[in-house]
């Protein structure tokens, strides 16, 4: 069945080169490739975005552009990031790519839908993009009513069709690994055999699936509200502003996970690596996900707690969000674990893991003070958010994309990144990081809220700081841009397995062939077996 | 191959049935509304919908004789549609 | 299995006929979960306003078409009959059955799509349509329109998935018609099958909670 | 760049122990940084890759450690979360004697009115160490009265009032934001809160003030508007007596029982057709468009403060 005759050197990229054998491949490896390429777009449209703001708010008064300006700023900022990149980002590229090789498949089980996927993402991408460039959106990310669907005087409507064409493609993705997951893993590979990546991702999937939908027909009631006048959200027409806000929540606060648990995910397959270990309490890291992927969708009220909803209800939606945090806790303390009698090797990915686990622990330790009550009606909408959020999504998710496009790096492009420029890149990534979030807490506690133009000058001093670090991480990403670009024509060729790693897209060539793997693999063991101490490291 | 669930035939029979019984609870749905039970009329009109929907579920749809990953499939999506109505009615019934 | 059927071949990712077949029902399946919940949206926002105004919902129920409702919920059921005797055609190969079943389905679907046309057009000219001129007198007023935008927002969107519905049909008819399937090979009409029968279930729901409700709550 | 602040005023009852919950928490999360950080780092020196140590006993998972690091934290939640909704109802409660001020949040300003009558845009003046409710609505989209030095903010929604409330401690001036984020000149929808010692603000309200309470201007309005015509005294009259309304049980037609507050009160006058009381017809016109937000305020006032004595009451029953 199989192609045995699949030659040294041929491989999924240089099996045909015109544009056609690309953009109309199903192969998931393409695919991956045309995600990447769309998304790294979108990161750094996001952050020109991210950096003009923060131009801006170095002084008190704003001087750079006007207040209409800045609020469409951060809305696109948000939009952008959220939406076209970290949602996407390493689902649709690293999964893409490695999920049927880690089950040891020849493709995802739908492979035109796949490619469908991409189409429908560019195609919401387009009429969003279309929508802020022709007059922008103004609304924050998070589309409040009435005023959006009353007052603002911006392209809703188009921004919000863009949008709901986008969920589609999120909803095809994660529909696409669930059901690859379930009926395609390659014999012997049980479940509790799967890598934690695949875990991950299949509880990532099981939130893109039931939770996108109700986004995808919530904007699409804000943009019939806009566009007839009929009432839904908007109370002066006889709709409940509330139920927007708890329709959008019932999708944007699982949709952190979404952000979140692959990263997770990466770092497990990177720490196991790393110190030739698997993962201490694998079935607990991996049931963790589940319980992640579950729990989120109970604890959306708690971005409401001042927003005149229930006490009674604000007091579920607190226990249950102490609760979510809970797996996330153990996922923490298993990777610390397993670093303990391991052999560490101290690579960049492994660089970004640590610091993935720091930085997400301050975001979800701070997400413990949000969940508090009493504290949280001093902290909501101020610049507390805007840093637990940012050290998550940024310092953790980020930080798990870089780490994963390193570890993977090698395998997507059969070569290796120049190790020296990567660290300091990390290095660089994680100090420019630090120094702009981190007064952002004080900024929060101090009271000074967001989505603010201009603000009182005696939040000066920590918001230029804060502007510093930016333009240091703006650096820390042209940096990785650079090299890992360099790498492609100049890296040394890496071998198909250069980390000594041991699940299984690491048995295939590097680049792997396009149909993966010559013959479809038999697993016997579980994902992390590591050779004997002994064979590494004579004691 | 029998064996495989999905390749049952389901008699005849069984589909005519349940299509008359579908007909029967439509008939029944619409004669209970017209007389005056009070809160129970939506109580009454609800469970007719969802036995309908069972029918169809487990008779058209075959979820009788399917894999159990079919069977979780199609309540997962039920289920969380009842998380949605639970927690967002938890907020409106207490204010 | 008739001759002129073309072989079909097992797309390359599988390792046979069985295993696609069934990753597409569970495929289809999952899709029908996200349906449940894409609706649901809809469905929470009639749960809250029909909570928070009874009396207007009950006031706009009086402008409602009862007896076209019923027959056209009589009619999508009988559709989902005919759509899985087709599919039960389909598995034991008999090819004229099916085509003819599946003909009959999309035919009732139609059917289905012309009455609720004739409503459509009715609440038009009583000037129960949203948009600009929508006024309903009245105390309630204001809530009873509401009930109508969620009306033609619930409506609507069903009559959307029914045109989907029909236009995936209409393929898998030409498909039996070139003797596509076989009693090995007809998950196609199977899946689409679900699908209709989905659409037929949330207009199980939408017909007692859109026309059938009572003045007392 | 005159002052650089690391932590905000605390001048209000509540900010203390806000404060308190907020370091406890700080505490916990330097616990579990540190602990963190150290073992990354302990652990990745001395495990690195060629370093001789023993690496014996390597144990893939350990149940009785798992479930430690499973209960500990749940437990260290549980504490914060009792603590902190028990600070939040705390917040959440005003006292008896609390001084009523109406709010009403439009884009972009923040209108004040005083019962004694007194208006003010994007100020607050209030006395030291009276509790304050402040009871507010908005006239069109959501804003968040926010104000740090007291720990307090609450979304402020149109067609609803919500409340909040507070006793100064520290006499002084403070910054009051909106927090949500309403459009253009959100961050312009500033203002300061001004806390005053009892005396000088009794000075206050008497120099700024008109003469007119909320409620007197509300019953003005009760009249221009020819609410009278259908709510008189009357028990033949076509709509209920409102007198001794306020906080009674009103049975609903649809067999409902609601309490008559303010919200109720507001709602019955934008959406008469919302709400209708047993044995009336649903005549009542609405005022959505004749009565802009405050002088709905001061006609809700007007309703609240017009008991009609046990006459009145009696004639409702
Ligand atoms: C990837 C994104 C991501 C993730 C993973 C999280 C994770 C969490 N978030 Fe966060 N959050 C956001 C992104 C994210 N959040 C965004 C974008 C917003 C703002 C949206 C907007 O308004 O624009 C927000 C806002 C937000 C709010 C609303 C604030 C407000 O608007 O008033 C709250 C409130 O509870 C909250 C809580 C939490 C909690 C409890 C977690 C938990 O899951 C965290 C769990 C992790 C840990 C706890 C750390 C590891 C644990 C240990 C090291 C052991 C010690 C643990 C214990 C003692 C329990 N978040
Ligand atoms: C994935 C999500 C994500 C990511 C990656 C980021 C990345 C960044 N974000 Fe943001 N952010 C959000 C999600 C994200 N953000 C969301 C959801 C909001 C809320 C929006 C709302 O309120 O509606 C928000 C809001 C937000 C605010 C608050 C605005 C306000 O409330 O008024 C700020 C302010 O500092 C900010 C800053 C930044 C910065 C400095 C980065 C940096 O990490 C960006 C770094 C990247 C670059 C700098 C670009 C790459 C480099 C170049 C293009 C080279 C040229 C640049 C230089 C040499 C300097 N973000
Ligand atoms: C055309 C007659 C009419 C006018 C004018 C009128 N109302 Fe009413 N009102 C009614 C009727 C009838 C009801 C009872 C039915 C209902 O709830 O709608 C009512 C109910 C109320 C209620 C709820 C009473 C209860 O017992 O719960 C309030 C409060 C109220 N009106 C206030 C006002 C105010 C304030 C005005 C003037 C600005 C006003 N009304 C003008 C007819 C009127
Ligand atoms: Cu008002 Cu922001
Ligand atoms: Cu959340």
């Amino acid at each position: 069945m199989s192609h045995e005759t699949a030659v040294e050197g041929t491989n999924y990229l240089n099996n045909g080169y015109s544009l056609r054998s690309w953009f109309l491949t199903t192969d998931h490896k393409r695919i991956a490739i045309l995600y990447l390429f769309t998304i790294v777009l979108f990161f750094f449209v996001g952050g020109s975005f991210a950096v003009l703001m923060r131009l801006e708010l170095m002084s008190p008064q704003g001087t750079l552009v006007q207040a209409e300006t800045y609020n469409k700023l951060f809305t696109m900022h948000g939009i952008v990031m959220i939406f076209f990149f970290l949602i996407p980002s390493i689902p649709a590229v690293l999964g893409n790519f490695l999920i049927p090789m880690m089950v040891g498949a020849r493709d995802l089980a739908f492979p035109r839908l796949n490619l469908l996927s991409w189409y429908v993402f560019v195609a919401g991408a387009s009429v969003t993009l279309f929508a802020l460039v022709t007059g922008g959106l103004d609304t924050g990310w998070t589309f409040y009513t009435p005023f959006s669907t009353s007052y603002s005087n911006t392209r809703v409507v188009p921004a919000m069709v863009g949008i709901f064409i986008t969920g589609f493609s999120s909803i095809l993705t994660g529909l696409n690994f669930i059901v690859t997951v379930h009926k395609m893993r390659a014999p012997g590979l049980t479940w509790f055999r799967l890598p934690l990546f695949v875990w991950s991702l299949y509880a990532t999937s099981l939130v893109m699936v039931l939770a996108t939908p109700v986004l995808a027909i919530t904007v699409a009631m804000v943009a019939f509200e806009r566009a007839t006048g009929i009432g839904i959200f908007n109370p002066a027409i006889g709709g409940d502003p509330l139920l927007f806000q708890h329709l959008f929540w019932f999708y944007s606060h699982p949709a952190v996970y979404i952000m979140i648990l692959p990263a997770m995910g990466v770092v497990s397959e990177v720490i196991a690596t790393f110190s030739r270990k698997e993962v201490f309490g694998y079935r607990f890291v991996a049931a963790a996900s589940l319980a992640i992927a579950v729990y989120g969708f109970l604890v959306w009220g708690h971005h409401m707690f001042v927003s005149g909803q229930s006490v009674y209800a604000g007091l579920v939606f607190s226990i249950l969000s102490y609760l979510v945090a809970i797996p996330s806790a153990v996922k923490v303390f298993n990777w610390t674990a397993t670093l303990y009698k391991g052999q560490i090797w101290f690579q960049t990915p492994l660089l970004y893991a640590f610091g993935f686990i720091g930085l997400f622990t301050i975001g979800g330790l701070t997400g413990l003070f949000l969940a508090a009550m009493a504290v949280d009606v001093h902290l909501t909408d101020t610049y507390f958010i805007v840093a637990h959020f940012h050290y998550i999504m940024v310092g953790g998710a980020v930080m798990g994309f870089m780490a994963g496009i390193h570890y993977w790096w090698p395998k997507i492009t059969g070569r290796l990144y120049p190790e020296g420029w990567a660290k300091f890149s990390a290095l660089v990534l994680f100090v420019g990081f630090n120094l702009t979030f981190f007064p952002q807490f004080l900024l929060g506690y101090l009271g000074m809220p967001r989505r603010y133009y201009h603000y009182p000058p005696e939040f000066q001093v920590l918001n230029v700081l804060s502007t510093a670090g930016a333009s240091i991480l703006g650096v820390g990403y042209l940096i990785p841009l650079i090299y890992l670009l360099w790498s492609l024509k100049r890296g040394k060729v890496a071998g198909a397995n250069p980390w000594g790693a041991t699940t299984l897209e690491w048995q295939t060539a590097s680049p792997p062939i396009t149909q993966n793997f010559p013959t479809t693999p038999v697993v016997t063991s579980g994902s992390y077996e590591f050779p004997a101490l002994e064979e590494v490291h004579s004691e | 191959m029998q064996g495989l669930p999905s390749e049952h035939i389901v008699p005849l029979k069984v589909y005519f049935t349940v299509a008359s019984a579908l007909f029967v609870l439509l008939a029944l749905t619409v004669g209970v509304s017209l007389i005056d039970l009070g809160p129970f009329n939506i109580v009454v009109a609800l469970v007719i919908a969802v036995a309908k929907m069972l029918l169809v579920v487990l008779f058209f749809m075959h979820v009788r004789w399917s894999s159990r990953l079919v069977w979780l499939f199609a309540s997962g999506g039920i289920l969380w549609l009842a998380i949605l109505f639970a927690l967002t009615m938890s907020d409106f019934l207490t204010r | 299995m008739s001759d002129h059927a073309h072989p079909t071949p097992v797309a390359h990712q599988f390792d046979d006929r069985e295993q696609q077949t069934e990753v597409g029902r569970l495929g289809m399946w999952l899709f029908l979960a996200t349906e449940i919940l894409f609706f649901g949206g809809l469905f929470t926002a009639y749960l809250v306003m029909r909570w928070k105004w009874p009396e207007a919902f009950a006031v706009a129920n009086s402008k409602m078409d009862v007896t076209l409702g019923a027959i056209n919920t009589a009619v999508l059921l009988t559709s989902s009959l005919t759509m899985a005797l087709g599919v039960r055609a389909a598995q034991l190969g008999r090819g004229k059955g099916s085509f003819a079943l599946i003909i009959a389905t999309m035919v009732f679907g139609l059917a289905f799509l012309g009455i609720k046309a004739v409503e459509y057009a009715r609440k038009f000219q009583e000037g129960l349509f949203p948009g600009p001129g929508f006024v309903f007198e009245g105390a309630t007023g204001r809530q009873v329109e509401t009930f109508f935008s969620l009306y033609f927002m619930m409506t609507g969107l069903h009559a959307l998935h029914m045109v989907v519905g029909i236009g995936i049909l209409t393929v898998i008819a030409a498909m039996i018609r070139r003797g596509r399937f076989s009693p090995d090979y007809y998950a196609p009409v199977e899946i689409s099958g679900l699908y209709w029968h989905f659409v037929d279930i949330i207009w199980i729901f939408l017909f007692p909670l859109l026309y059938l409700i009572h003045p007392h709550l | 760049m005159s002052s650089f602040p690391l932590l905000p005023d605390q001048a209000s009852a509540n900010a203390g122990s806000i404060d308190a919950l907020f370091f406890a928490l700080v505490g916990v999360s330097l616990f579990f940084i540190i602990l963190i950080t150290v073992l990354l780092f302990v652990f990745a020196v001395r495990y690195r890759r060629g370093n001789r140590v023993d690496r014996e006993i390597r144990r893939k998972d350990n149940l009785k450690l798992e479930l430690t690091w499973i209960i500990i934290p749940t437990l260290i939640s549980l504490g914060i979360f009792v603590w902190s909704s028990y600070l939040y109802f705390q917040g959440k409660t005003p006292p008896a004697d609390a001084m009523e001020i109406y709010v009403t949040g439009k884009q972009w300003m923040w209108k004040i009115q005083h019962q004694r009558g007194n208006r003010e845009i994007n100020e607050l003046h209030v006395p030291l160490g009276q509790p304050v409710k402040l009871v507010m609505t908005s006239q069109d989209v959501i804003h968040s009265f926010f104000i740090p030095a007291f720990r307090i903010k609450q979304d402020v929604l149109p067609g609803r009032y919500t409340t909040e409330w507070f006793t100064a401690t520290r006499v002084g001036e403070y910054h009051l934001f909106c927090a949500e984020y309403c459009g253009t000149s959100h961050s312009g929808m500033i203002g300061r809160v001004v806390v005053m010692e009892p005396m000088d603000f009794e000075r206050w309200l008497a120099t700024s003030g008109n003469n007119e309470t909320m409620a007197s201007s509300g019953e003005q309005l009760f009249r221009t508007y020819g609410c009278a015509a259908c709510h008189q005294e009357a028990s033949s009259s076509r709509g209920p007596v409102l007198a001794g309304l306020a906080g009674s049980a009103v049975k609903l037609q649809d067999g409902r029982t609601v309490i008559a507050d303010r919200g109720y009160l507001q709602e019955s006058i934008n959406d008469p057709g919302a709400k209708i009381v047993a044995g009336y017809s649903p005549i009542m016109p609405t005022y959505r468009t004749t009565l802009n937000q405050e002088q709905l305020n001061q006609i809700v006032e007007y309703l609240l403060t017009m008991d009609g004595g046990v006459a009145a009451t009696a004639r409702r029953n």
